[in-house]
């Protein structure tokens, strides 16, 4: 994983050649494409029952996670939403592991407590996927602020979508970071929709990016099918970051399926459906590579069959492993332990009878 | 009579107040184009236009806020709030401004709007998506809370807090939408405030709201069969005002009582329920008031873990059975 | 009261003479003098004990407070912060009633139930002084949606200081208002201070109106010691809003004492302090309107013990209204009765044992 | 020992653990350069500097959630919320982040933050500035409670509550930051989750928190002076947990309660109280469990109306002997 462009506070590699090399190049495609797979199988596993709740997939999004992955450092900190399954991946997360918390098993990410929507891993400081839209913005801003409090040169990537840009936390967040010059980026994930509503509908300023503006905070937007434009955005954000100026950044990419596995998308024409598969990131890329001789077909077809094998292999660790036992139940409740925690299943009473009938 | 689901029941009370009165209007996050998350408003986008079934931004607490300005000024707007937990981001909206400004201005602006919302868990959704956090209004002199359990009331309670000139909050339950009843072709309210026994019997009071409240007439049936034990089921409907009268007068015959609940134990809707009767029946309970509630977690995904941390029929029933064995000792 | 610059909605007098005229710049003046007597005699009463609570003054506000008001329709709707004493006297609420409320009293425009900040006044559309920082703001844009639903010709007017800005509420609504095309005008009210923060320690984006380009709304700084550019800002900012196109004022004056009457005030400096109160707008405006020929000391005198009678009179009034009776607390829980209400005093038992002792 | 307020028990722990742990830090509106609302962190600026002393702007939400981020990272934030009325906008960082973190990512992600915040009324602030809604806290698992009623509390709840690894709301009350009382010298916290007998007393068992504690030492004394009543108190002093145990055993031994509380009656935390109290006391108790609290009204600002609305000694004291009146009724 290549490191970000220098910055005042630790410089790491020189900041003139801040492209992408060819290795890298191929990197990004193995990437969306395992992150293609991946969600193909999850959506499978989905419709099969193994997978419960909400799931909400990375399909169509591929080049922006991909190249998003690249441009942090491995001590940066990413905040994500409940779209997360591909960051997770990119991120350096065993594929069993982000299926097996799909499938709710213990050898998952959060070992079966979070789901489609709550993976984490300290390890990789991936730092979660959040449920309610905007929850994760405050949190990763104090993050930041952590690293600026501790003198540190990380930096914090925050990931939200479109329609999470009407919502108050947003604001406040953007502007403390602002205020306090943390080093953070807020990712704004564009793909059109939140649910069924588009940006027009719900942004009065629908360039998404220039809210920025409110906060003094530089901002660009970046063709968010193309993993090198998003990789180079988001090492140039997060240089500025490092420097204590905080960063808006819009990738702009399509949803192309429904909002969540369940979704049937009905809100969405014919037209529009065909137009977005049409522009699939993934298949671009690949022609975009073969044109610059990087990708062979016995290339594609390699990294394809190398993606699904890991997925099955991912599914089949998923299908194994064990579900958590329910005496786990009351385990992670509380991080210190103190007296008189309530440790009582629903049928269970408060004053429970002794054995031989008469209350104590 | 008509048999439709709650999902239908709610739906029909939407369009009966849309289309006889102008000053109703829907809003909230999805309600139009996706028509609904769960589709309760399904189709109401075309028939009424966008001025009457409005999409919003996801910005509960601004949408929430200027139903409640619109209220003011006399609208009587229904706002969907997607789950009973994102109401959590609008809570300083209801809490210090819809239930607030009738009485912090004495008594000069009323404020007639309907926030709807589902709660409920079991669909493993995790510990942020499956609260149930009803008291939160519950708890709030100025609000209004009904709870309805089965289509009928959906249709009744949710047509009576439209016309009511307070903020009413409805309880709706994810669990509950595809449950089917009969349902009156009128379109009568129900009276908020008032509790409803929804099965007499003798030997011991159930109380529950919302789809506890379902799930505690499928307990008496049961016990009825296995034990033959004979149990009124008392229906709260409303959480607040609460009727306590209903709930004490009904363990006053029984004499002991199981409170049901889908909040977590500790401070839950149950503990007034419980502390009520043990206050209002204290002369006629024979043992102490049991509570089958929620686990106290922060409700895990994985499906055992949410099957063991959720309230079901069987720990109703072992919850009677071991409260008549404590009357029996005591008798 | 004049009545505000055209528009296409409703026209009500030509758009080409909005200036104030002579006798208007006259009206001002009264206007400021009577809110500067009023709180002077506030914070009097106040220090004797006979108001309690927080109770915030519009010291230093005068020329916003006159210029503001005399620029709404009389059936434009006003919603106010804690901060409005000023702008229910402005908007024509008799300062009997004013006194009244702060005195607590029956007479009281809230019926003694608000206090200082919560007056609310249905015939003068005064829609209320809120407590909640923000709070206000998302109810102002639902009267203005509750407006253009009718389509009546009406606008708001919001009032938010400057540390409100920061708020997510802000935020939510202003996106609502621009994105819904609400007739309504945000005035930020900057007296340069939240409690003791500045706005440069509390907004990233100083400048506050700019914050209006996160919605693709138009604003204005306007200097608000100036009661003749605030009343014309206004007209204009009415003037957009009433043809769907909501915006963002922001009005700059001094705060002449502490946050609220017990606040002394002790973050500000001498030097602050002083050059505060040299910059006083009331003693300004009445230079200016002196060197216009339109004020002699005579009528300064004249116009001040005018102020002095009418406040010393409201507080008379307010000091011989009555207190409300214990009977009437639980007259304003709920406007549609319901059975089982709560009207329990703390000392009253739940079920009351009957006369008899037994229990029924 | 040394005799300190509130105000200054609070103040002092602050100071040690900013002294002790350069990992801790305070933030939240006006808590520097203006010294606190309520003056808890005056000269805390001047000693720490603005990096472990931050103001913040006014955004409930956004700080309280930076808190929460930083204290993933192992940061140990005290948040001060300026009453706890304005943490209903932060509401949804509180319940659904800090309380659920830990829980939902099974256990990765410690949460080590305090948020301090007043409650209480009766000084005049009006309906939406005199709410007691710890009960939204204290309902919520993942979440910890504490409510001194004294100064010796105060520091060692505190002094607990910044050292703990989980997030803990730390309830003060504005009628108690001027109450005096001794405080041990040494920097030792008290155990979360347990209550106190803050009294011995054999006739009668008064449960209250936060300043009803306070109060029911009064109503103790002056209903041993006038009535020889002997009553003992319990302060909970810990809401979440609940240390339930205590109070039953207190019962057990006096056969009557009185629960005294700022808060709501229906739903209250008096109801959880008790409903505890009449589940595991059933059978030693004489008289149903009486519970003082605030009238269910949007609280009025006139003074008389406050006065009534808000529970005083004296209505505790009228509880107390109609309880016992009806105690000997019975016996
Ligand atoms: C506070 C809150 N409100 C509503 C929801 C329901 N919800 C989940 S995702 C979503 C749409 C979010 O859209 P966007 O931010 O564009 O992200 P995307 O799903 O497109 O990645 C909504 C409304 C929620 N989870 N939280
Ligand atoms: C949500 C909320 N947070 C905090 C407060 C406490 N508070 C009252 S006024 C105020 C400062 C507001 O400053 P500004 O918006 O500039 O208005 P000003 O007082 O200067 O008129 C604060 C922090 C509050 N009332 N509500
Ligand atoms: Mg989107
Ligand atoms: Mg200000």
């Amino acid at each position: 994983m290549p490191t970000s462009t220098s910055a005042p506070r630790r410089r790491r590699r020189p900041p003139t050649n801040p492209a992408a090399d060819d290795a890298q190049l191929l990197a990004f495609y193995r990437q969306m494409v395992l992150v293609r797979r991946f969600e193909e199988r999850a959506a499978r596993a989905y419709t099969e029952a193994r997978i419960g709740g909400y799931c909400h997939l990375n399909l169509g999004e591929e080049a922006t996670v991909a190249g998003l992955a690249a441009a942090l450092d491995p001590t940066d900190y990413l905040f994500a939403t409940y779209r997360e399954h591909g960051y997770a991946l990119a991120r350096g997360i065993a594929p069993e592991r982000v299926m097996a918390e799909l499938y709710g098993r213990t050898d998952g990410v959060s070992g079966g407590w979070g789901g489609s929507m709550h993976m984490f891993d300290a390890d990789t400081r991936f730092m979660g996927g959040y449920g309610i839209v905007g929850g994760q913005v405050p949190l990763a801003t104090g993050a930041a602020l952590a690293i600026e409090y501790r003198g540190g040169g990380e930096a914090v990537v925050c990931l939200l979508g479109d329609g999470t840009t009407n919502i108050g936390a947003f604001h406040e967040s953007l502007n403390l970071a602002a205020l306090w010059h943390l080093p953070i980026v807020y990712v704004i994930v564009n793909n059109g929709l939140g649910m069924g509503t588009t940006v027009e509908q719900a942004s009065a300023e629908p360039e998404l990016h220039r809210r920025a503006a409110a906060y003094r905070m530089d901002s660009a937007r970046v063709d968010g099918n193309d993993p090198t434009a998003v990789y180079d955005a988001v090492r140039t954000a997060l240089a500025g970051a490092r420097a204590g100026r905080p960063y808006l950044l819009e990738t702009v990419s399509g949803r192309l399926k429904g909002h969540s596995v369940v979704d049937p998308a009905k809100y969405r024409s014919r037209a529009e459906a065909a137009a977005l598969a049409a522009a699939d990131p993934v298949a671009a890329y690949a022609v975009r590579l073969h044109g610059a001789g990087l990708l062979t077909d016995e290339l594609i077809a390699e990294i394809d069959a190398d993606a699904t094998a890991t997925v099955a292999a991912a599914a089949d660790f998923a299908e194994h492993s064990p579900h958590p036992d329910v005496s786990t139940l009351f385990d992670h409740t509380y991080a210190t332990p103190v007296p008189n925690d309530a440790r009582r299943l629903p049928g269970e009473p408060l004053f429970p009878v002794p054995a031989n009938g008469v209350p104590a | 009579m008509t048999v439709r689901s709650y999902r239908e029941a709610l739906h029909d009370a939407l369009r009966t107040e849309l289309r006889r009165d102008e000053s109703v209007f829907l809003l909230g996050e999805e309600i139009g184009r996706f028509e609904g998350s769960y589709k309760i408003t399904a189709g109401l986008l075309d028939e009424f236009g966008p001025k009457r079934v409005r999409d919003t931004p996801i910005a509960e607490e601004g949408f929430t806020g200027a139903a409640v300005g619109a209220a003011m000024l006399g609208l009587r707007p229904v706002v969907e709030i997607m789950t009973i937990n994102f109401s959590l981001l609008a809570l300083d909206q209801i809490v210090n401004h819809a239930a607030k400004v009738y009485g912090m201005f004495g008594g000069q602006a009323r404020v007639p709007m309907v926030i709807r919302t589902p709660g409920g868990g079991g669909q493993q959704l995790g510990a942020t998506h499956s609260q149930n956090v009803e008291l939160y209004y519950a708890f709030v002199p100025g609000m209004k809370v009904v709870a309805p359990s089965d289509p009928a009331d959906a249709k009744a309670l949710l047509l009576a807090a439209i016309r009511d000139d307070d903020p009413v909050l409805v309880l709706e339950n994810l669990a509950l939408y595809n449950t089917r009843g009969e349902v009156p072709d009128h379109d009568e309210p129900a009276p908020i405030g008032t509790a409803r026994i929804t099965r007499t019997g003798t030997d011991i009071t159930l109380v529950a709201y919302s789809r506890m409240a379902a799930v505690a007439l499928q307990v008496a049936e049961r016990l009825a069969e296995t034990d033959g034990i004979d149990a009124e089921v008392v229906d709260l409907r409303s959480l607040r005002p609460l009727d306590r009268d209903t709930v004490v007068a009904s363990v006053r015959k029984t004499n002991c009582a199981v409170v049901l609940e889908d909040d977590w134990l500790t401070y839950g809707i149950g503990a007034e329920v419980a502390a009520t009767i043990s206050d209002g029946a204290f002369d006629w309970l024979d043992a102490p008031v049991r509570r089958v509630a929620m686990a106290e977690v922060p409700l895990p995904y994985a499906k055992p873990l949410e099957t063991a941390a959720l309230p079901s029929a069987d720990d109703a029933i072992a919850a009677v059975r071991q409260t008549l064995d404590a009357v029996a000792r005591r008798r």
